[in-house]
């Protein structure tokens, strides 16, 4: 079977609805020579009326997208940065989430904001390697964050068919990331579900984005010790709780791993949401970023500042002694 | 509707409606207060007279008027600001965010200044011939937002006409202290045909709206005219309370000697206006009985409209959703 | 003694900041008359160059004040809604709140951003009511939220003469909130430090803004039922850990009520925290607003989107019970 | 610093500098790769030229060659590019967002276009006399908080120099698709006096700095100056890998005929400039081994720097902070 690489699968997702909707384009600085490699040959493609070079705009072409939304069409705004989502904030979060209810369901904003390149960029600088996607999960933004090139696929299809705002998270971890697949099963993943990718009998580990790839190595490394389940929620938000309340409910054990920083993060959702309203035995662990962590400054300190899978080994054996 | 009778009327019928929703404000049935156009009715009636019922508009925080002229229907546009389930919006967006997509009205978003860029966005979609109207104040030209709006619709060349409705002040603010040049500067520096008009006049403020909207439809490209006018009640109702002295009553009293209602009607006969005036008031009557009895919204359809589908958002407390 | 609100407070704190430290001064909209009140008189007290009377531009505003802030001043930047905050997200997260660090700590950035106008307001529209200040917290920006005109004068305080950014956020309905106090004792509050408001041994309220007024009303009415106690963190970021552990090594139990939207909120933080790290002997609650909360449609509505004294009584009764 | 050796010997310095840099880049010592100003040295040399130390300048994120113009130390720019603990922000700045308080060179932030109001906030806090210059590309005009930026500083007569590097591109996009209307438009419509000026001669960039210069040190506000430049390297040296086709090998042949190295040594006699060259060989010798040869950051000291005092934030797992 042809190996298909993250990237690959967001470009053909994109290519795909595109070549299935003529509502659907998108839009964002470098289109015309694709720089992220998402829109590699669109242009020839679809055409510059499907493919809208932006400049150095990135408010006023979000507002762009949701006014063209609102009007029936589905934009695919790409940002290079996660920090560009930060500067959009306001616009994607008080604006463009908001309008279907302001307008008491008269119209609906389906835009799909499509950042390829979430998280850690070497020596950067401290502005450029953030993970955001905790913040859209709080304003109840739409908020999906794949792993694996078919998940990365059919999420990117699930988002742009969706008539809600929803952001993409692709983390820059995962582009390289290759999958056996056939094409011909290639889907949409429906948002709020999330996967179950390894069973296990003795703790859940809830991974997300790339991190879920070293969760499943660190599963295989503990084989020996204990039965770990992986669970990936695939979305950040609706979250899959029906999902993790079902693996807890056999494991009673949780570590959670996620590459967003630990207050008010991701992980700190989970774990107060299973302590809330699920099956526990244990006190569940967060392996996460430090407190508002600022990634980038430099390769080394960078490192120390991410989730490693010692650290994770290290709290699931914790998790399984208490 | 560029018909002299026609004109007052509508300028008239906003004057009223909005003087009716004062006192449903003073009555406690408009929650928010609202932020009247009493004043500056003469730039939304002679713009939208341009319009076609296909044309698009997207309003500002200071809206009644704009969507009373693009024909709104008065008596659902009242429900909506008293928060009622028959509003235009179902009561969720209220005076200040309006929209009403029978009338091509879309949604008037808070964040002041960012409607150009959405404006664009909608322009973007339109058929050949359609246009889109965006409002908006002096205040709103400070905002970047704003101008990279006129960027991108100066780029692609998009129907859009910019009403920069310039009533002095943004807030408390006077526009000559927050605003370093000019508000046709802004414009032209994009790009786009800008000029400054006298609001007052409906009939001179259709005049310069009808060639923008024709280089509009024409596919001419965006057009940014700067209308000078004035609201004589001050930012919002809560100036009816909290005297600001951001202006004195000398300035407001100059500027109501050119009040946009007495202008136009001068060129209507005594007796034609007495018929309308007539039978504008028994109307909103019915407008404002109608709002004061509908129903309000039920709490328990509070996470309604919230997203198209999916699961609904997760309750404040764990267990009841 | 006399009776200080709350904006009174906010007012007499800048105030006296201003006139002890010539560094200090205040920009934002309205400020020549003073729409909040917080500077009331300000203008012909201080003078122009230290009262800045600033155009709709945040985001200007906002890098305007980092610039002076990184030259050696003390901007205090107001913002008349919570949504403004979100506007120049990008501005304070990633920029002022990085530089220090991008600096290797040649430069720091004090730098206040007041909002004395968090939460609902009745039927201003969805965009105008939110509480921000989980986003914040994640970012690693420090953020106050005090609840009594003590602390909001002591916090507000702290918060200017600290050398880093910090965001104070004044709930609205806090404004009207008056105290006996004797002047000579107002001083500066330390952030990241908590305040028990009631002492108690069966169950510790974590109550934030202005619902720790509620709690300690729910706590009275429980009084017959249950010794609870009412712990304040006063800051959101940092928060004090400290003070919370010692609360639950007494009761065990744990209850939070929060304004802000539920997922990825402060009241998840502090669920998962004391899950991971505290004393629990029963699943600790929160009560918050819900998901993604568009507050301000219509009073009816916005009732139903904000926690309330029953549901507190309710999740308190429940919490003792299991 | 207005000699023509001296212009000379930084604009070669800067080059040299960078050259060496981009070996460093491929030889892995510079993780981040770089955003080469070559071709462009004569903009920064010559606009810094009518600066006092006093002075401040805020750069960009293709900022080396200001950096040395004016006055950081060329081993401890170096030091900082190769992410070291000698470096000028102690390794955490790195290439793109340098900044050098010993110079005067402040924070150049990685969001574009925003250092305009932060060099306003900068230029309030100035001293009678002392100017702040911010340096921005041309793809920055396009971002609207430059142009709050610009308001602020208009409004408040404020002693900054909006020195706009107009390199023809932002990353792939060429400035004519990307800016509706012009450069100085956008200057004027603030009432900045915006001029475009050859940016390839250091000279012709020097005396047209200067007026800018003096008229903010007399308090006459802002200038905007927009230098008709390039780069020709592209805009980051992962294009040395990846070959873009936004340009021609023809459009950079052009301009290379231009050269703003050749222009000045033009004006220096030969033996003299082969000493200048000499010496910087060897003085480029050091600056390499310098920050080749310091020590990088220790990983636990990855939480330092990040506030001035308080608790330090929280560890990502718990127990060990
Ligand atoms: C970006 C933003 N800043 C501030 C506000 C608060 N606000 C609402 S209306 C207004 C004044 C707007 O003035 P102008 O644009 O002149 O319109 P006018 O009220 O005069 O019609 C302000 C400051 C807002 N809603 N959005
Ligand atoms: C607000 C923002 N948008 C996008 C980027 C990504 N980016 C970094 S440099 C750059 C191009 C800037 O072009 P220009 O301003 O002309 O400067 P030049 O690189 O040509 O010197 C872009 C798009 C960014 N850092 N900030
Ligand atoms: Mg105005
Ligand atoms: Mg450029």
């Amino acid at each position: 079977m042809p190996k298909l690489s993250y990237l690959k699968a967001l470009h053909r997702a994109l290519g795909d609805e595109m070549d299935r909707d003529p509502d659907v384009f998108v839009l964002g600085e470098d289109m015309k020579f694709a720089l992220t490699n998402v829109t590699a040959g669109f242009l020839d493609r679809f055409g510059p009326s499907r493919v809208l070079e932006m400049p150095l705009t990135e408010q006023g072409f979000t507002n762009f997208a949701t006014g063209a939304a609102m009007a029936g069409k589905r934009p695919v705004v790409e940002f290079q940065i996660p920090f560009l989502l930060l500067l959009v904030f306001e616009q994607i979060t008080n604006q463009a989430n908001k309008f279907r209810l302001m307008s008491g369901g008269q119209l609906s904003v389906p835009a799909t904001y499509l950042c390829p390149a979430a998280g850690w960029r070497a020596a950067w600088g401290a502005q450029h390697s953030d993970q955001p996607y905790s913040l859209f999960a709080h304003m109840g933004v739409k908020t999906v964050l794949p792993a694996t090139p078919t998940d990365a696929y059919g999420l990117l299809v699930s988002a742009i068919r969706d008539d809600d705002p929803v952001v993409f998270f692709g983390p820059i971890a995962t582009m390289g990331v290759r999958e056996d697949v056939d094409y011909a099963t290639l889907g949409p993943v429906p948002l709020g579900v999330g996967r179950v990718h390894r069973p296990g009998d003795d703790v859940t580990v809830v991974a997300v984005g790339h991190l879920v790839h070293d969760a499943l190595a660190v599963a295989d490394e503990l084989a020996g010790e204990a039965s770990v389940e992986v669970f990936d929620p695939r979305s950040v938000y609706p979250f899959d709780w029906a999902g993790l309340a079902a693996s807890l409910e056999k494991t009673g054990r949780l570590v959670v791993i996620d590459d967003s920083n630990r207050s008010c993060g991701l992980g700190g959702e989970i774990l107060a949401t299973a302590a809330e309203e699920m099956r526990l035995v244990a006190p569940p662990k967060r392996v996460t970023r430090p407190d508002g962590a600022m990634v980038g400054a430099s390769p080394e300190l960078d490192v120390a500042l991410q989730p490693t899978r010692q650290q994770l080994a290290e709290a699931v054996r914790r998790v399984l002694k208490s | 509707m560029t018909d002299p009778v026609d004109l007052y009327r509508t300028i008239r019928y906003i004057r009223r409606f909005e003087e009716r929703a004062i006192e449903l404000v003073t009555a406690g049935e408009i929650a928010s207060g609202i932020h009247p156009c009493i004043g500056q009715e003469a730039v939304g009636v002679g713009v939208c007279a341009n319009l076609t019922a296909d044309d698009i508009v997207l309003s500002s925080h200071r809206g009644h008027g704009h969507l009373l002229a693009k024909g709104c229907d008065p008596a659902l546009v009242m429900a909506e600001m008293c928060g009622r389930v028959t509003g235009i919006d179902k009561g969720r967006g209220g005076s200040f965010h309006p929209s009403d997509l029978r009338a091509n009205v879309y949604n008037a978003t808070g964040t002041v200044g960012h409607g150009a860029a959405i404006a664009a966005g909608i322009a973007f979609t339109c058929r050949p011939g359609q246009v889109v109207v965006n409002f908006f104040g002096d205040g709103a030209v400070t905002q970047g937002a704003l101008l990279e709006g006129f960027n991108l619709a100066s780029l692609l060349r998009l129907p859009v006409v910019y009403v920069c409705e310039n009533n002095g002040y943004a807030t408390t603010l006077p526009v000559g202290t927050a605003v370093a040049g000019s508000i046709t500067g802004r414009g032209e520096a994009f790009g786009i045909p800008s000029s400054t008009v006298d609001g007052q006049d409906v009939e001179v403020v259709m005049a310069a709206a009808r060639e923008a909207v024709r280089r509009a439809r024409d596919g001419g490209g965006p057009t940014l005219l700067e209308f000078t006018t004035y609201r004589y009640y001050g930012h919002h109702t809560f100036e009816l309370k909290a005297r600001l002295r951001y202006r004195t009553q000398d300035e407001i009293d100059r500027w109501r000697e050119r009040d946009p209602l007495d202008i136009q009607a001068a060129r209507v006969p005594a007796d034609v206006r007495a018929e309308v005036d007539a039978r504008i008031e028994a109307e909103l009557d019915e407008v404002v009985a109608f709002a004061v009895g509908s129903p309000r919204p039920d709490p328990v359809a509070a996470l309604d409209y919230m997203y198209t589908d999916g699961p609904r958002a997760r309750a404040g407390v764990a267990g009841d959703a």
